[in-house]
């Protein structure tokens, strides 16, 4: 067992919000008890979302913004009551706030909408430690319209390189990531923002793995554009949100197109409603969507600065441990300073996947492969990481577990 | 039943006779509004007089297409504003909008009874949502024309 | 009270079918027992559904199709047994199977997948019943290409009007729904897929209305793509499945993209997994697979011609039970041939707004509108409509509940 | 613990001590495959001898990243399938993509062991869904790099 100096994080009452999972006391290989470190892939949900979502069906089921009857009028109730919930969790307005089925799609959003608005001489900026899904899309964007991909390089240690700064007069958008999912920096988003709006360009930053796990303000944030998952975040799947400044939303033609988002449809031609309408086609998630309200709710309720200094009491404990493991290589900083609760790492000698084989034997469920950051790991020189990711729910024990299950992997593998 | 708090005898009235319904000409500014929901719609126009000092005014004509609340709402609304002074008639079109958030905002000042005359009668509306928009679709047309008709005048 | 002929629907058992579905059993305005009759909107979800969703949030939930460790193993196996159950269910291959988040999202990948595929001088072809999910998106791709859209018309009766057949050797695509959410008419896709196929053209048809109401086989049905959603088949929101042939869902290129849809992703350049993978980026909604799963188990359980049957039984019932009360038009057939459960009217002399209202004071829960079907409204020389959709938990009482509210509506409004 | 029955000595010798690895000239066909999930690639060269009748496998050669099980994977096929004739290489490659089914499909005939001889190693594999990719990339790659060679025959 590794013992650390920071097992005292009494920011959460752990016990009690161990309680409101209960997958968290099930068993699994071996009958061994789960150590759940992959919060960063999908977390797990309290019984508070999930009641969320079953009254919903049980009690007001609905499409909203249809019915002119009772459950209509409860159902869009539920959705818009929803919206405010996730506006004020953020300090933006409602209707800054369009939900979309999680941020993959928030980001394709922003990216197709664009098409019209770039070409061949501007550039789209991106950074190297971007997950996939905050990369391809400016990909394809790029290959739509003619216009040139860029992207901040990352220092050895996993840090943006921002200087010299690659943003120019040519720039016309600058898409990053607000903690990145393998090595939980968190970059500068707020002094990127205001360079690139000197330049003119907007701002997408993605906020995947910062919305669920530090106090986000988008007044702070800077940003333009903030695309997040419910899933990640103790809500349920099929629903994600792009908030949008305002003016920047309105400025932007739709996406998807069908019902609901509409003003007149004839043969001929179509208008549209307003965001955020415009960008809701189709009859709204209202179950999701009261879900994520829930567990908004919940992380608010815990106080999200006391999320955070929990995950970097984790955090700082993981390193700590695994730090003192000979032949292990931590994949960034290795300290808590501007970064978030993902650590990755690689064992001298061991594959990241038979890393991850021996973890799982042992009840330690933590992701191997490049987590859909494939140019950051061949940026850090590594083809593939084993990768523990903290949330609310996840202790000091479950740390010492990871170390161990490490330990064990190099006795069995004889390295 | 809550039909009736609804459908007060007033509202009925207005929609059965529509007040100053049609087209009329001159008129300063036309606007056309829609409720995307229902495919309700209305043309509206207005006419403002030049009385030296503020604008008044001078007549609001319409054709509409929609359920028994727009339509007399739209009568309800000439009826109010015709012959006000702008500023005025813009008072009531604002008591009326507060009069129909009364339910989803209960700590708002209570809607102004003088004001809003035969209004009053749009207030069982105000606790069905669905049905706000159809309320709502004449004031906000005859603001929308309103306003381009003021902007007109500074051309 | 109405009676009529049709109360012998013997195909389901609906008195058990209600009590899966505890939403049936609550009071709405005035305390009065709720008639849903707006499941072409949404379905209600029975528990067996929600009971799904749960179990596997509460058992199994991780990351499909990332994890090395036993959860993610569980959640892959849940996702892609339901793609297997989903296959089973249409007759067509695990392969061909792509989840979205609903029917709009589906025609939209399509409509968006082939924007390189056409240009100028191409048609693609769509009729005026269209829902505006699959109406919009075509509009859209033609002014994205430079294609022009084209439509077969409806006959004053609502039927589609195939003679003469505007398909040409221009038509790049024909969409089509296989069943108007407002007449309920079910135009011959067959025979629409043949005449399209002889042209060189691919044939979408929107199954949002069919597939939770028929029995609904691909190879029978004879198009190239099948949109639908799930919470319209007693399934949650936030999943829908676009069916494609093999073969063109891999001639198509990637629509939304992101994580876990990639080969190999570089700065420069990505290359992409074969379908279905390639069309669904981001973490998967399992939790949503396992209620889609189970609701098509369900209907299965049922019997999908018992589902119809039952429905035509309803539709009966009500055609005939509107069509005796004076002013009343039926849109659309009259007769239950060839036509599913949705029945649109108009009351002369009442706004289907006003017509909603009394309805919901009785309890009785329709739509008004234009059911995102606005040119097919246009059509048959209406602004809006009121109607009412059936499905497996309805009963003929309901049906009465609904003739009967009507007749009080023309009482209370005095026409 | 079942850790054991996965990495059976076997596998862990052939991935300490890789047989046949390294590119080497000269080849008929070279292909490339990836797993997408966490980057393991393999380069894999053919070089079939033309016999008269059916061609041989003369030579497997390759060079990958990857796990132990992926690692050894590539060791165990090529010892299995340099200087069989093709027909009955592709024998033992459908033997192991059998054996990797044997836990989704255990309805199934089972894997010949004598076919299979030390790629039996791999039966414990089956039981991880996830990890099966791992044992079979090397075998798809044969196979893909060798319906290259034999295409490339014909020319
Ligand atoms: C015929 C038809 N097509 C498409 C849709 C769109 O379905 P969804 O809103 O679930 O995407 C609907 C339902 O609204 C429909 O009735
Ligand atoms: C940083 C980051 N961005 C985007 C995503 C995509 O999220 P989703 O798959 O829910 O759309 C993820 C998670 O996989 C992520 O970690």
């Amino acid at each position: 067992m590794t013992t650390t100096a920071h097992l005292n994080s009494a920011s959460l009452d752990v016990d009690a919000i161990r309680a409101d999972f209960p997958i968290l006391s099930r068993a699994v290989r071996n009958g061994r008890p789960l150590a759940y470190l992959d919060s960063g892939a999908t977390s797990q949900k309290p019984r508070q979302v999930l009641d969320a979502e079953r009254e919903f069906y049980e009690r007001h089921n609905s499409a909203a913004h249809r019915g002119t009857h009772l459950l209509g009028e409860e159902a869009t109730e539920v959705y818009e009551g929803a919206r405010e919930r996730i506006a004020a969790f953020l300090g933006a307005t409602p209707g800054e706030i369009v939900f979309t089925k999680n941020a993959t799609e928030a980001i394709n959003l922003v990216a197709y909408a664009m098409t019209g608005s770039v070409g061949p001489g501007d550039e789209i900026l991106i950074t190297e430690m971007e997950h996939h899904a905050n990369l391809v899309p400016w990909q394809q964007l790029c290959q739509r319209t003619g216009a040139t991909l860029r992207w901040f390089k990352v220092t050895p240690d996993g840090r943006l390189d921002t200087d010299p700064s690659p943003i120019t007069e040519r720039t016309k958008l600058v898409a990053l990531t607000h903690q990145s999912n393998v090595t939980g920096v968190i970059p500068p988003v707020a002094e990127i923002a205001r360079l690139a709006h000197e330049a003119g360009a907007v701002v997408l930053a993605d906020g995947a793995q910062s919305v669920p796990h530090q106090p986000v303000d988008v007044a702070t944030l800077g940003a333009d554009f903030l695309a997040f998952s419910g899933h990640k975040m103790l809500g349920p799947y099929g629903i994600g949100v792009l908030y949008g400044k305002r003016a920047l939303l309105e400025s932007l033609p739709p996406f998807l197109t069908g019902g609901s988002m509409i003003e007149v449809v004839r043969m001929e031609e179509t208008t549209f409603l307003p965001p955020p309408q415009r960008f809701e086609p189709g009859v709204p998630p209202v179950a999701q969507a009261a879900g994520l309200a829930a567990a908004a709710g919940y992380l608010s309720g815990l106080g999200m600065a006391n999320v955070a200094a929990h995950e970097e009491s984790l955090t700082a404990h993981a390193l700590d441990a695994l730090r003192e493991i000979p032949g292990v290589r931590i994949l960034g900083p290795d300290t808590t300073s501007g970064r978030g609760g993902s650590v990755a790492f690689e064992v001298h000698g061991i594959h990241p996947h038979d890393v991850g084989q021996v973890l799982d034997e042992l009840g330690v469920a933590a992701r191997t492969g490049h987590h859909c950051a494939w140019p950051l790991h061949r940026a850090l020189g590594v083809q593939a990481s084993t990768r523990a990711t903290f949330y609310v729910y996840n202790t000091h024990a479950e740390v010492d577990a990871l170390a161990d299950a490490v330990r064990y992997a190099k006795k069995f593998f004889g390295v | 039943m809550q039909l009736e708090s609804m459908y007060q005898e007033i509202i009925l009235d207005h929609y059965r006779n529509p007040h100053h319904k049609g087209l009329r000409e001159p008129f300063d500014a036309e606007v056309h509004h829609v409720n995307p929901v229902c495919g309700d719609e209305v043309t509206l126009r207005v006419a403002l007089k030049d009385t030296g000092g503020e604008p008044v005014v001078e007549d609001v004509s319409y054709d509409s297409l929609g359920c028994s609340i727009s339509q007399a709402s739209a009568s309800v609304m000439s009826d109010l504003v015709i012959g006000k002074p702008v500023s005025e008639a813009m008072t009531v079109g604002d008591a009326f909008v507060s009069l129909m958030r009364s339910n989803a905002a209960p700590d708002a000042a209570p809607p102004d009874e003088d004001v809003l005359e035969d209004a009053m009668a749009f207030a069982g509306v105000a606790k069905y949502p669905a049905r706000i928009k159809c309320a709502l679709l004449a004031w906000m047309a005859w603001k929308d024309a309103t306003a381009r008709a003021m902007e007109g005048d500074h051309d």
